[in-house]
C-alpha cells in the first residue's frame, strides 16, 4: 500500500508540471502577457484528528507538507476566466497523551483539485474570482504501537468531490517599487463520493457496495480557507500564507473529524512557455539557437 | 570532425555494457552449486580458526563430499541431504540451508539434558500459574510470598520498552533478590540484550567485543571494537542479587546476554551450560536459488574469549526429572530461591 | 528489522521530493541578463537493469526499471563566451530477479547532478559543451529473504566528474531539431558502504569508527560512465524529447563487488521558459497574472 | 465593499475552528478511574459483537456495569484498577478480549479446567517428529508407520507458507494411505493461511465461513452475511482420508480451520473440543493510554452457526497422560494412525 501511495504522489506531482507546461495557444492579441503563475512550497502546522474506527480519542500533533499550485488565465468571448490546479501532500504524526506508552497515529493525505473561476472585476485592482472545483483526496491513517494487536491498525479513505463552491477574492496593491497580491481562497465541498469501511469492518469482505457512499453537504462538511500573499523580493517572489482546513463527517457510523491549521511558505513565478512548432515566440531565442 | 566526437562516445558506452560474463552461472548444475557453496563458506565463515581441532578441516570436507555428489545423488532431496550433511560438519547452530521443501539445521543441544519443563513453570501456581502478569514478552510474578521476584523471558525477539521493565522492577521493590529465567530461549535481536543488561549495571561496562571479517582468508579479521552498555538513564537499576537460570537450549542472543551478565557484581549464573552460538549470522545464495545462512561476525565476551560452544554457569545444576513428574517442582528455581532467602550459601 | 527498511524506502522518496524541489528552484532562478530562454524537460524512462551486489548475493540480478527524470538547462553569459548550467534529477525503481527466479531484489534510488559547461562553438549549428559535474546518488537495494543483511544502502557523493555534451541543431524548413549526446564519467568521490561481512548494526555501536563505512575513491576503485543520447523534436504544439540512456558502474570498494548496467529508453516533453519574478528583473515588456 | 467580502470570509473560517469540545476531555480526567471505567464500558457496549449470541452464557452488560462500578470506586492503585477492569472484561468469556497496559495484559483463560491433550516431549521423541522431520513454511512433516501415514505438525497460523510448498509436502505423501494434520495448541493467526490450506483438500468451490459486522451501536445492528469462497488449488488435491487433531488450545483461526474442514467428504476431526474464538479482533483505546482488544466481526460457519464456544470433534479422544509418561506414546496420534491403517473402524 505504501508503494502505491508513493507512486500515486509522483504521478500527481508529475501531472501538475504537465499542466504547468501546456502552451496557451489561445492568446492571440497581446503577445507579451504572461498568462501563467506557478508556485511551489512547503507547509508546516498543527492538526487535530479523530477517526472513531481507530480510536475514540481526539489526536493532535503537527505535520509537514508539500504543495504546488498553478493558475492559468484564459479568456473566452472576451471575459476573463482562471483555471487553478492545486496539489498537496501532507504527513503528520499525532498522539493523544504525553504518557510513555501512548500510540502514535501517522496520517498522510494527498489532494489534487481543479478550480475554474469567472473573474468578476469589482475594481481595477480587485478581482473577485468565483467558481467551482472538483477534486480527489486519498488519506491513510495508521496506528503505530506495540500495543496494537488487532485487525484495524490502518484506516484508508478515498474521496472524490464532484462539485464544490470556490471563491477567491484577490487584491493587488501597487507600492512604489513592487506589486503585492493578496488572495483568500475559500472552498466548500457540496457533493461527492467517499470510500471507507464501516465501523467494525476489518478489510475482510470484498463486496464494495457497502463501502462507497454518495453524500452531500449534510453528511460530510468540508471547507478550507487559504490566505496567501505574493511578496516580490529582490530576485524572487515569496508566497506566504495560512491554511485552515476543517472536515467533519459521519458516514457508515464512523465519526471522522479533522482540523488543519498550517503556515505556508514557498515561491511563485509567472512564466511563459513556448514549445512545439506553432507558437514559437518570435522575439525570444531558445537554448543553443 | 565534430560528428566523429558524437559517434565515439556512443561506441565507448556500448563497449562497457556487456562484460559481466564472469557472474553467469549454470543454474542447476549440482557440481557447480556444490563448489559454489563450498567456496562461499570457505571465504566468509568466521570460526574455522577457532574450531581448528573440533571440526574436520574444510579442504578434507570438500574431498569427502564431492564423490557423494557425483555418485549417490539422483534426486533433489538427496542432493539437499548431502549439502546439509556437509554444513553439519561445521557444528554451528547458526548454519542453515533454506530450500522450498526443507531447512537444514544442526542440533547444538544434542544429547544434553533439557533442564526445563514448560508445563510445570507455566501452569503450576507455585511458579507462574494463573495470576501471573505478562508484558513485552515477559511473564513475571513474586515467589516465596513476596521475597523473590521471578521473570520468565521466552525469546529475545519479543521487543519491550524501558517503561515495561521499569514497571516490572518497581513491582519487585521489596523483594530480596530476582530470578531471570532464560532457559530454552533460542535468541533473537541483539538490541534487546543491551536494553535488558542496562537495568543491572551501575556504570558503563564492556559486555563484549565485535569483530568482522575483512577478507576471504580464514583469519582476516578487523581489530576488535568494544560493545559498551551504559546504565539505563531514565529507568530503574535493580540493586539486589540476581540469579540467571540457563540450560543447553540458550542460544545466540541469549548466550550473549548470559556472558554479558556473568561476572557482574550482584549476578550469578545458575543451571546448565548454555548452547553457545556467538556468531552474527549472514545470508547468501546459491545459483540454484537455495539460501545459506552462516556465522560471519564473531562476538567475543569481555575477556576476549569465544563462547561458540557455550558459557559455563557459576553454579552447575540440572533438573531433577523425578521431582518434576511426582511433585511438579522445579529444583533449579527452588535452589535459586533458597540462595536469595539465605537458606543456602 | 523489516520496519526499518520500509522507513528507508520512505526516506528515499522524501529525498526525491527535495531533489525535485531543487530542480524546480534551478529552473526558476533564471536571471534577466540572459537573452535566451531556459529549457526544462521531464519524462519517463523504461528499460532493463542488470545489478550485482556481492554483499547481498553472489548472483547477477536483472529486471525492469522504471524512472522519472527531470532536467533543466540554463544559459549564462560571461564576457564573450557562453556557459550553460544543467541540473539532472532521476528517481528510479527497479525489480530484479536472478536467472533461477527464486527471489526478488527491489531497488529504489535517486540521482541528482549539477553540470557546468563551457560552450566551445565550432560552427553556429554545433555546440561542443565540455565541463564538469558534481552529483549525489542515494538509494537502497532490498533483498528481504536475507536474515541479518537484507539491505545494501547506495550512497555515492561524486565530487568531480567530466562531462561532455556535443549538441547539433538541425534546421529543417519548418522546425528546429536538437540532437545532443551527454557523456559523463566520474573521477573522484566518496562512497558509503560496509566492509565484507560487516552488518549495518555495527553503525549503532557508539565505539564504532563511523569512517570505517566511508571510502574516498577515484577512477581505479569505481568506474561510472553514463551516456545519454537525446533528440528534441518539436511537434505542432509540444516538443517531444526521445532518448536512450546507457549507465554503467563497476566498483570494488571495501571488498564488496558492485556492478550496475542500466539501458533505458527515455520519453518526455521539453519546453523553453522565461520566468519573471521578484522586483529587480521586472521585464517591463510583460504584464503578469491579475495585473 | 469589496474588502468586506474578503474579511467576511476570514471571519467565517474562525467560527468553525473550535467545535470539537465533545471529544476534548480535560487532562486530569484522563487518569480518573471512574471516567475511564465508564469510557471502556460504553466502547464495548457500542462495538463488541457477541452480546446477542452470548445472552444466556454471560451476565447482562448493564448488570456488569453496576456491579463493577462499586469495585472501581474503592480502587486505591493503578494496578488494582487494572485488575478490576480485567475482571470485568473476563465476564465476556472471550479469548480475543484483552486489556493492554504498560505493566500487564489481561486475558480470559478459555482452556481452564479442560485437559491439555498434548505432550511436547513425547511429540519431539524419535517415534514421532524426532530429528529427521523436514521443515518448510512453518510446517513440520514426516511419514509415520513406515510410510503408510503422513503426519503434518502446524503450530501457528501466523507462520505463512506458499501453495507450492504445501503442494510439495502433499506430493511426498503420495503413497501414504492417509494424512494427519496436527493443529493442537495452535493459537490461531492469519485467516489467509486457513483458506490456503483448505484449498488443497476440496474438490469444488467452497464457502468455508461468512462474516457479519456491526453497522450501528446497538447490540444487534449487524450487516447481512458476506462470504468469500475458496477455489480448489489448481494442482494436486489430496484425495485420501484426512484426520485433523484438535484440543482446547485450538483458538481463533485454528477454530475456523476446524469447522471449515469438519464435514468435508474425506475429513474427520479427532481429539478434544476446540477453544472457539470466532470473532475477528479489533482494538480501541482508553483516555489513560491503555488499549483494549475485542471481537469486532462475527465469523459464522458454513451453515451460518456461531462457533464462539468451540467445535465438537467427530471422534472425541483425550490424551492418556500415564501412557505418555511411561511408554512415551501419544494415544491420539496412535488412534488416528490405526484408523488410517484400517486397524480400527
Amino acid at each position: 500500500m505504501k508503494r502505491i501511495v508513493c507512486v500515486l504522489s509522483f504521478c500527481l506531482v508529475f501531472l501538475t508540471t504537465v499542466f504547468a507546461k501546456d502552451a496557451d495557444s489561445l492568446s492571440v492579441k497581446t503577445d507579451n502577457e504572461l498568462k501563467k503563475n506557478f508556485a511551489l512550497g512547503m507547509s508546516f502546522g498543527s492538526k487535530t484528528h479523530h477517526v472513531s474506527h481507530l480510536s475514540p480519542l481526539l489526536y493532535s500533533g503537527n505535520g509537514i507538507g508539500l504543495w504546488a499550485e498553478r493558475i492559468n488565465k484564459k479568456n473566452w468571448r472576451n471575459k476573463d476566466f482562471y483555471s487553478l490546479t492545486n496539489f498537496r501532500f501532507d504527513r503528520s504524526s499525532l498522539s493523544y497523551l504525553t504518557l510513555t506508552e501512548q500510540n502514535i497515529m501517522a496520517v498522510s493525505n494527498l489532494e489534487l483539485d481543479y478550480h475554474l473561476y469567472y473573474d468578476w472585476k469589482l475594481a481595477s485592482n480587485f478581482h473577485l474570482l468565483c467558481g467551482g472545483y472538483i477534486g480527489g483526496e486519498f488519506e491513510k491513517n495508521e496506528m503505530q504501537s506495540s500495543l496494537w494487536i488487532g485487525n484495524n491498525p490502518n484506516f484508508y479513505s478515498i474521496e472524490l468531490n464532484l462539485l464544490g463552491l470556490s471563491l477567491r477574492p484577490t487584491l493587488c496593491i501597487q507600492t512604489n517599487r513592487r506589486l503585492i497580491k493578496i488572495s483568500n481562497q475559500f472552498d466548500l465541498r457540496l457533493a461527492g463520493f467517499v470510500f471507507y469501511p464501516t465501523t467494525n469492518q476489518s478489510f475482510l469482505c470484498d463486496d464494495l457496495k457497502d463501502v462507497i457512499d454518495f453524500n452531500s453537504f449534510s453528511e460530510k462538511f468540508h471547507f478550507s480557507d487559504k490566505l496567501t500573499v505574493d511578496l516580490p523580493l529582490r530576485k524572487t517572489t515569496l508566497r506566504l500564507g495560512m491554511l485552515v482546513e476543517r472536515s467533519k463527517s459521519m458516514i457508515f457510523n464512523v465519526d471522522n473529524r479533522s482540523l488543519n491549521v498550517q503556515g505556508i511558505v514557498g515561491f511563485s513565478f509567472d512564466y511563459l512557455t513556448s514549445s512545439g512548432r506553432l507558437n514559437r515566440k518570435k522575439q525570444l531565442k531558445t537554448i543553443f539557437e | 570532425m565534430k560528428r566523429i566526437f558524437a559517434i565515439i562516445f556512443v561506441a565507448v558506452s556500448s563497449v562497457f555494457v556487456s562484460c559481466d560474463d564472469d557472474l553467469e552461472y549454470e543454474d542447476f548444475d549440482i557440481v557447480e552449486n556444490f563448489n559454489f557453496l563450498w567456496k562461499e563458506i570457505d571465504e566468509k565463515y568466521c570460526f574455522f580458526d577457532y574450531k581448528k581441532d573440533s571440526i574436520m578441516r574444510w579442504n578434507l570436507v570438500y574431498d569427502k563430499y564431492l564423490p557423494k555428489v557425483y555418485y549417490d545423488c539422483d534426486n533433489v532431496t538427496e542432493y539437499f541431504d548431502i549439502l546439509a550433511a556437509m554444513l553439519g560438519e561445521l557444528k554451528d547452530g547458526h548454519v542453515n540451508l533454506y530450500t522450498s521443501f526443507d531447512v537444514s539445521r544442526y542440533d547444538f543441544a544434542d544429547n544434553t539434558p533439557i533442564d526445563f519443563d514448560y508445563n510445570v513453570v507455566n501452569y503450576n501456581d507455585r511458579y507462574l500459574g494463573k495470576d501471573t502478569r505478562i508484558v513485552g514478552g515477559f511473564k513475571y510474578k513474586t515467589l516465596r510470598d513476596g521475597k523473590v521476584g521471578y521473570i520468565y523471558y521466552g525469546s529475545f525477539s519479543s521487543s519491550f520498552s524501558s517503561g515495561n521493565i521499569n514497571n516490572i522492577l518497581d513491582s519487585f521493590e521489596d523483594t530480596e533478590g530476582l530470578i531471570i529465567d532464560v532457559r530454552s530461549n533460542g535468541g533473537g535481536s541483539i538490541a534487546n540484550v543491551s536494553a535488558l543488561v542496562s537495568h543491572f549495571i551501575d556504570e558503563t561496562t564492556t559486555i563484549g567485543y565485535r569483530v568482522n571479517k575483512t577478507g576471504p582468508g580464514h583469519s582476516d579479521f578487523s581489530s576488535p571494537v568494544a560493545e559498551k552498555v551504559s546504565p539505563n538513564s531514565t529507568g530503574v537499576i535493580y540493586k539486589k542479587p540476581v540469579y540467571v537460570l540457563t540450560n543447553s537450549r540458550c542460544f545466540s542472543a541469549t548466550n550473549e546476554f548470559v556472558y554479558a551478565m556473568k561476572g557482574l557484581p550482584r549476578v550469578k549464573i545458575l543451571g546448565g551450560k548454555t548452547g553457545g552460538g556467538c556468531g552474527m549470522p549472514f545470508t547468501t545464495e546459491l545459483p540454484c536459488g537455495w539460501k545459506v545462512r552462516f556465522s560471519a561476525n564473531p562476538c567475543y565476551d569481555k575477556n576476549m574469549q569465544i563462547t561458540e560452544f557455550g558459557v559455563d554457569p557459576d553454579i552447575v545444576l540440572h533438573l531433577d526429572e523425578e521431582l518434576v513428574y511426582k511433585q511438579k517442582l522445579d529444583n533449579i528455581i527452588e535452589t535459586a530461591c533458597d540462595y536469595i532467602e539465605g537458606k543456602k550459601k | 528489522m523489516y520496519l526499518i527498511f520500509l522507513e528507508m524506502r520512505n526516506f528515499v522518496f522524501i529525498i526525491s521530493f527535495i531533489f525535485f524541489f531543487l530542480t524546480t528552484l534551478h529552473a526558476e532562478t533564471s536571471d534577466s541578463a540572459s537573452v535566451r530562454l531556459g529549457n526544462r524537460a521531464f519524462g519517463l524512462g523504461l528499460g532493463r537493469e542488470t545489478h550485482h551486489v556481492s554483499y547481498l548475493s553472489p548472483l547477477l540480478y536483472s529486471g525492469t526499471t522504471f524512472e522519472f527524470w527531470n532536467e533543466t538547462i540554463k544559459h549564462q553569459k560571461a564576457g564573450k563566451c557562453d556557459f550553460y548550467s544543467l541540473v539532472n534529477n532521476r528517481v528510479s525503481m527497479s525489480n530484479m530477479m536472478p536467472t533461477n527466479e527464486s527471489t526478488e531484489m527491489s531497488s529504489y534510488y535517486d540521482v541528482f547532478e549539477y553540470h557546468y559547461f563551457y560552450d566551445w562553438k565550432h560552427t553556429p549549428k554545433f555546440h561542443m559543451l565540455c565541463g564538469a559535474y558534481a552529483g549525489f546518488e542515494l538509494g537502497a537495494d532490498l533483498l528481504f529473504s536475507n536474515s541479518n543483511n537484507p539491505v545494501y544502502i547506495r550512497a555515492d557523493l561524486s565530487l568531480l566528474g567530466l562531462s561532455f555534451r556535443p549538441t547539433l541543431c538541425v534546421r529543417t524548413k519548418r522546425r528546429l531539431i536538437k540532437i545532443s549526446d551527454q557523456f559523463d564519467i566520474r573521477l573522484a568521490g566518496v562512497v558509503f558502504s560496509p566492509t565484507y561481512t560487516q552488518l549495518y548494526y555495527d553503525l549503532t555501536l557508539p565505539e564504532y569508527e563511523k569512517s570505517e563505512f566511508l571510502d574516498f575513491n577515484s577512477l581505479s576503485e569505481k568506474v561510472r560512465i553514463s551516456n545519454k543520447l537525446m533528440v528534441e523534436l518539436p511537434l505542432r504544439r509540444t516538443t517531444l524529447r526521445l532518448g536512450m540512456l546507457v549507465d554503467r558502474s563497476k566498483s570494488m570498494i571495501n571488498m564488496i563487488d558492485n556492478r550496475t548496467t542500466n539501458v533505458q529508453a527515455l520519453l518526455g516533453w521539453s519546453y523553453d521558459y522565461y520566468n519573471l519574478k521578484g522586483r529587480l528583473n521586472r521585464d517591463s515588456r510583460f504584464t503578469t497574472v491579475f495585473e | 465593499m469589496k474588502k468586506i467580502i474578503l474579511f467576511f470570509l476570514v471571519a467565517v473560517m474562525s467560527t468553525f475552528v473550535a467545535c470539537d469540545d465533545d471529544l476534548k476531555y480535560d487532562m486530569d480526567k484522563n487518569s480518573d478511574y471512574e471516567f475511564n471505567f465508564e469510557f471502556l464500558w460504553k466502547e464495548f457496549d457500542k462495538k463488541y459483537c457477541f452480546f446477542d449470541y452470548k445472552k444466556d452464557s454471560i451476565k447482562d452488560w448493564n448488570a456488569v456495569h453496576d456491579e463493577y462500578l462499586t469495585y472501581v470506586r474503592n480502587c486505591k492503585s493503578e494496578v488494582e484498577f487494572f485488575d478490576v477492569l480485567a475482571a470485568m472484561l473476563n465476564e465476556l468469556k472471550d479469548g480475543h478480549v484483552n486489556l493492554l497496559s504498560s505493566f500487564d495484559i489481561s486475558s480470559y483463560d478459555f482452556e481452564e479446567n479442560y485437559p491439555s491433550d498434548i505432550d511436547y516431549d513425547v511429540l519431539s521423541s524419535d517415534r514421532y517428529l524426532g530429528k529427521d522431520y523436514r521443515y518448510s513454511g512453518g510446517i513440520k512433516y514426516k511419514t509415520l508407520r513406515d510410510g503408510k501415514v503422513g503426519y503434518i505438525r502446524y503450530s501457528e497460523f501466523t507462520e505463512s507458507f506458499t501453495n507450492e510448498q504445501l503442494d510439495y509436502i502433499l506430493s511426498t505423501f503420495e503413497n501414504t494411505e492417509g494424512l494427519i494434520i496436527d493443529v493442537r495448541n495452535n493459537p490461531g493467526g492469519d485467516i489467509g493461511n486457513v483458506q490456503k490450506m483448505i484449498s488443497h483438500f476440496i474438490d469444488e468451490s467452497y464457502i468455508p465461513f461468512y462474516s457479519i459486522y456491526k453497522i450501528g451501536n446497538g447490540h444487534s445492528d449487524f450487516s447481512s452475511p458476506a462470504s468469500s469462497s475458496v477455489e480448489p488449488y489448481n494442482g494436486a488435491i489430496y484425495r485420501k482420508p484426512v484426520y485433523v487433531l484438535t484440543n482446547r488450545g485450538c483458538y481463533s483461526s485454528t477454530n475456523i480451520f476446524a469447522f471449515s474442514m469438519k464435514g468435508l467428504p474425506r475429513v474427520k476431526i479427532l481429539g478434544g473440543k476446540t477453544g472457539g474464538g470466532a470473532g475477528a479482533p479489533m482494538v480501541t483505546e482508553l483516555p489513560n493510554g491503555w488499549t483494549a482488544r475485542f471481537s469486532g466481526t462475527v465469523l459464522l460457519d458454513k451453515n451460518k452457526q456461531i462457533t464462539e464456544f468451540g467445535v465438537d470433534p467427530d471422534i472425541e479422544l483425550h490424551l492418556d497422560k500415564e501412557l505418555a509418561y511411561t511408554q512415551g506414546l501419544d494415544n491420539i496420534i496412535e488412534t488416528a494412525c490405526d484408523y488410517i491403517e484400517g486397524v480400527v473402524k
